[in-house]
């Protein structure tokens, strides 16, 4: 049994204040694990009120190329499950809610081989509550695929983030946040991660559809770059994703941190404004 | 095809080959494109006249059914009766033919007016761009950048079909960041787009249908070897790279206990080396693009990059009802290395006059084996069916640097690659 | 095949088609061989035995009859039915395995251990190195080294397949100088060694013979036809090198006066350019390699080179049978150039999935243009066969080539090769 | 009406001397027009009873590497048919009797395209009759195909000098040598042109079953060499006929005329004296 905070107390913090709440993405292991521990206290910092730390892994379909190119840079610098947990444990400690989000194989072979018999969702719940997560977002699993991981969440008292996206049916926005913990998902456009310069019309008719089902707080992602978008969707959703535009922080600051702190400050209050703006 | 049974070999519902194996582990923004898929591919499964139609093109226009051939002089060497099904006889070489024209009707039912497609040494592209040409749909193939320029032939092929070839610069810029690829465009598209998935693998309902498409295979030379010499096979074999040829061929037969069920995958150097693609044998349960199979992976589960001198089989997971098949035991796989699918090669060309795809190679040396051990046991008249998947004709190049022929100006007055040899002890200049 | 009957059309004793046409320009060295194999040839074409055991192999081997296919998308465009005759599915991936088996057929019958060829690109070499594979034989393959050098792929084929390749390093080392060495080998070797001669041309009893094992092709497609559609074709065509594959086409329809018969040439940069392969339309009479029939020769009677973008037209001489066929009138023979067949190759490619060999591109642009005028002048049932002799899978570096898309680093996201605008005038990059 | 001596005469003669006629080949225009009249000149003077002229051809079928190479080079130097006359005309002169070898396509096609209607064949025969030749040699042609060639040939009183060889049947060896007129050509080795060491065990019954069929002399070729090889076949035929071994006594020496007519003048020797010895 975790006593780690839910995220949902972070919207709630920030329904409170009458606005909406800022998660924070980005991979564990880049620019290197120490490193990706600097950018998100500088995210947290500077406004992020929730953090999703993302699991770098091979066969990313869901990711952009800003955010694949990422991960890739941590997976060639060698990156292990183990060491997310290590910046999930560094993360968390600053108080943050702090999540993680990941493709479903390095979570079922967590701890290793299952011909052995163990079950790696089972260990990889517990080793994450124990460093503090509060939970995980699994872009690649839908709660009919998702029993093990319910089951598993449950036990360790774990947020469970499922997506719900613009072409999902009414009766799968109610199966899917029926079985949500924390907040609820909302992928804004039909396509890949990646930050454009107007969010989707898709997003708030997705949104509205989803309250229709929930009382959970329901996050918008992807492709906000900037204070004026976040705003934008801050009018209608419980919560503002960003990704892709602080992976391009740090990408267009190659062999300098602090310059890329720098930027990855700057735009992290730029959207912090905005969500206050709405 | 129109008599598929619900047998206890179907997926269920969730697409779930034994409660463990397959599934659809994908982002939700997908679900509806592959349910919508599902219901299209179940309801024309069950319409008698898409399944006419698609038995017309089959029969029309790619050549089915496909001949089963009685190879004597490889017969009277192990001692079986070895039956080849000549896939390699299909319009454009192989047996993927039968996968694109059933998924291509299917999206000409579905209304749509795209196709998408991966690709990795082009086969299954050049195989897309084709059914694209034939029912005039808009084609696009992603092909990792690495490939592009590896196998410029078979990008030719693809834009020559009318098809549109993007080079995938992301990731190894291989055949998995080609499947990324056109998912993410897939997920952007679903409206107009129908994914053409060139292997009975990935989520949902792409295993069964896949095998529903390519069963023609089974289901022909079932019927065949019943006509032809009025038994059963003892065994029917096949390689396995997605494993699309090899379910093709194993549905007609998995109800029949009697034939023995082989599927041969590429052990590439060796399993031993380390350097291989032999997932079932050798790989650790796991998800890959979106389904749970044998995965080849490290401890943390990411995938490692598989090896295997036929780019067919060069993938690291494997299909789900495979997985599934080797779980329960109904089928075995086994191994077959580089080495010993090139002298199968050798071994085919200078026996029957059939060069056969490497990927096949890797069927004719296990299924040879198999032949072997039947005759010795149950005599000549022990029955072998090999998928022979796809002709060798793009595998040349390989063949070339493999027996060590060779510059070109040095072109040698003898036959090389004595199968009765280890080929690469030979001097090409002999 | 049992019943072909003799006709006007047929050769005499000596060999002379209408008298005038073919015969036997050889040395005496080689008449004893010659009279021999017309014997076996007579013998073997009257015995139900041999026809039968042909037929089986062609069938169960070979993959006969192949499909005549309606290209729908083709017809509509050109306002005519136009079906294709899809040789391009047999093994090895042209008509010329019939040709081969039957001849290896032949020389199994005879009693003799080996064969020899000659070959240009390859084609026939690989066809023969297959047969002889097929029946155990001994197989030799004479190449000109400059054609060794430029096809390396085929040298290696036809090297896995057993077959030894002799570089011919005299003349110009292309085909006329591996058919004078292959003449040579087996002047000196006559008594155990069967010529497996390429093409409907050279002394008789070749022309005749090979048209005899190249005639299922027609007896095939008239037989469909009928089926089918209930009507013989208003028009049959294919393309003309040495004749095989049209000859093999014709000899079905010569009685029925109703359909047309065209050949098509290699008409190379245009015929006015003199840089061109249509013998028949712009040659003059002479002998070469042992039939009088259309040769390109200079004012002296010495052979001169030819040229066409398609290396198996690319034949300074034409089988008799079609000198004469087109002296009387019967056939027509109009020029193709490399620019029209190629954009036929696009145009087959794209509208129908097909990819042609580009010999065979030559015959889709000619019978499309007939298909177009018997359109307008009999409305869409008017019916054109047009035989797609092979596949075009070989030709995919000279598509490269020709379509422009030169340096696989730079693939582009678009197709190429738009088959209605001129293809060399789009840039690769679009 | 031709009034140049048959070949005949010279078998003739050398009968009358008791020994087998020499008959020797080289190409016209090899290794140039006036080096082949030169070069023939020299092998008259020497001891060749009888001349053949080869007119080199681009498909020559019948010959080996040796005659092909220098045919090759005849070609290449842009021999014309009308050459081939010019050199039988300077070589008859000598008044050694000179026969032309040629295949069948440069006589057929003589003077122009048959499209106009002429017949080259009939023009041939009358420019090689007026040019001082004997007759020809034609090793693509036999008799049942050569209906044109013999009647022209009779017109103008000319050699008609046909082929038979080891597998030849009865029947065709009397057919062929009642064709003939000159000389009968017996080819003494099943296969191609080219200098042996030792002459075949096929030659001397191929000449016995030609003599059963006519009175014609017969000359036997190919693959003589030296005048050890020569006098062998001497002491069964009635002519000696050497080709390949002249062509490489020149091609020995490139670009060396002089050197080359030496050892032409050498060999001639030789296998003059071969004749002689049988
Ligand atoms: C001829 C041939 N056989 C087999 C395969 C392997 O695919 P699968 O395992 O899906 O049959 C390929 C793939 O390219 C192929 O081209
Ligand atoms: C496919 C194809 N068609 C036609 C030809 C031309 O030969 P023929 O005129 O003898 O049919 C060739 C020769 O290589 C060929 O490969």
């Amino acid at each position: 049994m975790s006593t780690n905070p839910s995220t949902s107390t972070a919207f709630d913090t920030a329904r409170a204040e009458g606005r909406a709440a800022l998660v924070g993405y980005l991979p564990a292991g880049f620019p290197s694990v120490e490193g990706s521990v600097e950018a998100i206290k500088v995210m947290v910092d500077a406004g992020c009120d929730v953090i999703e730390i993302g699991m770098p892994y091979s066969d990313p379909v869901m990711d952009g190329p800003t955010i694949q190119a990422a991960a890739q840079q941590a997976l060639e610098g060698g990156i292990r499950t183990t060491d997310l947990m290590r910046v999930v444990e560094a993360v968390a400690a600053t108080g943050a809610p702090t999540v993680v989000m990941t493709y479903w194989n390095p979570v079922e072979h967590y701890g290793g081989s299952r011909r052995t018999g163990r079950s790696g969702v089972e260990l990889f719940a517990a080793d994450l509550a124990s460093a503090g997560g509060a939970g995980l977002i699994t872009p690649d699993l839908t709660p009919d695929a998702g029993g093990e991981w319910i089951a598993a969440a449950d036990e360790h008292d774990l947020d469970k983030v499922f997506l719900v996206a613009p072409s999902s049916t009414p009766e799968r926005i109610a199966m899917t946040t029926a079985a949500c913990r924390g907040f609820v998902y909302a992928t804004a456009v039909m396509g890949v991660t990646g930050a454009r310069t107007t969010t989707s019309d898709l997003a708030a008719p997705l949104v509205a559809r989803t309250r229709e089902t929930t009382d959970l707080p329901v996050g918008v992602g992807l492709g906000v770059s900037n204070g004026d978008q976040a705003a934008e969707i801050a009018s209608y959703a419980d919560g503002v994703i960003v990704g892709s535009a602080f992976v391009r922080a740090l990408l267009d600051h190659p062999d300098d941190l602090p310059g890329g702190l720098r930027a990855l400050r700057a735009l992290t209050e730029d959207l912090a404004a905005g969500v206050r703006r709405a | 095809m129109s008599d598929t049974q619900v047998s206890r070999y179907e997926a269920d519902e969730l697409g779930f080959f034994g409660e463990d194996w397959g599934g659809r582990f994908m982002p939700e923004a997908l679900v509806a494109a592959l349910d919508e898929l599902t219901d299209a591919w179940r309801d024309a499964m069950a319409d008698p006249e898409f399944v006419a139609a698609f038995e017309k093109i089959c029969r029309e226009y790619a050549g089915a059914p496909s001949l089963l051939y009685h190879a004597e002089r490889l017969s009277a060497q192990v001692g079986a009766r070895v039956l080849l099904k000549r896939e390699d006889l299909n319009h454009t070489g192989a047996h993927k033919i039968r996968n694109v024209l059933g998924q291509a009707l299917l999206t000409q039912r579905m209304g749509k007016p795209r196709v998408i497609a991966e690709t990795g040494a082009g086969q299954h592209g050049v195989a897309s761009a084709t059914a694209a040409a034939y029912f005039g749909l808009d084609c696009t193939v992603y092909m990792g950048a690495v490939d592009t320029r590896r196998q410029a032939l078979n990008v030719a092929r693809m834009h020559l079909l009318g098809a549109k070839v993007i080079p995938v610069e992301s990731g190894s810029a291989t055949l998995k960041d080609a499947i990324n690829e056109a998912l993410r465009d897939w997920v952007a598209s679903v409206d107009q787009t129908a994914y053409l998935f060139g292997t009975a693998a990935g989520p949902h309902p792409f295993p069964s249908m896949v095998r529903d498409f390519t069963r023609g295979i089974g289901d022909e030379a079932r019927q065949q070897c019943l006509d032809q010499y009025g038994v059963l096979p003892d065994a029917i074999a096949a390689c396995v790279g997605g494993g699309s040829n090899a379910i093709g061929l194993f549905a007609a037969f998995l109800d029949d206990d009697s034939v023995e069920i082989h599927g041969f995958e590429p052990g590439g150097d060796g399993v031993e080396t380390g350097r291989h693609a032999a997932t079932i044998h050798a790989g650790d349960t796991g998800v890959l693009h979106g389904a749970r199979t044998y995965v080849l992976q490290d401890e943390d589960g990411q995938t490692v990059e598989s090896h295997s001198i036929s780019a067919g089989l060069d993938y690291p997971g494997v299909g789900p009802q495979h997985a599934h098949l080797a779980a329960i035991g109904r089928a075995t796989y086994a191994p077959v290395t580089d080495a010993q699918a090139m002298d199968a090669l050798a071994l085919l060309s200078r026996t029957e006059g059939i060069i056969p795809a490497i990927e096949s190679a890797h069927a004719i040396h296990g299924g040879l084996e198999v032949a072997r051990r039947l005759g010795a046991e149950r005599g000549p008249d022990a029955t072998v069916v090999i998928n022979l998947s796809g002709r060798g004709d793009k595998d040349m190049g390989t063949a070339i640097e493999w027996f060590g022929l060779g510059d070109p100006d040095k072109v040698t007055a003898e036959p090389v690659g004595d199968p009765d040899t280890d080929p690469r002890a030979e001097d090409a200049e002999a």
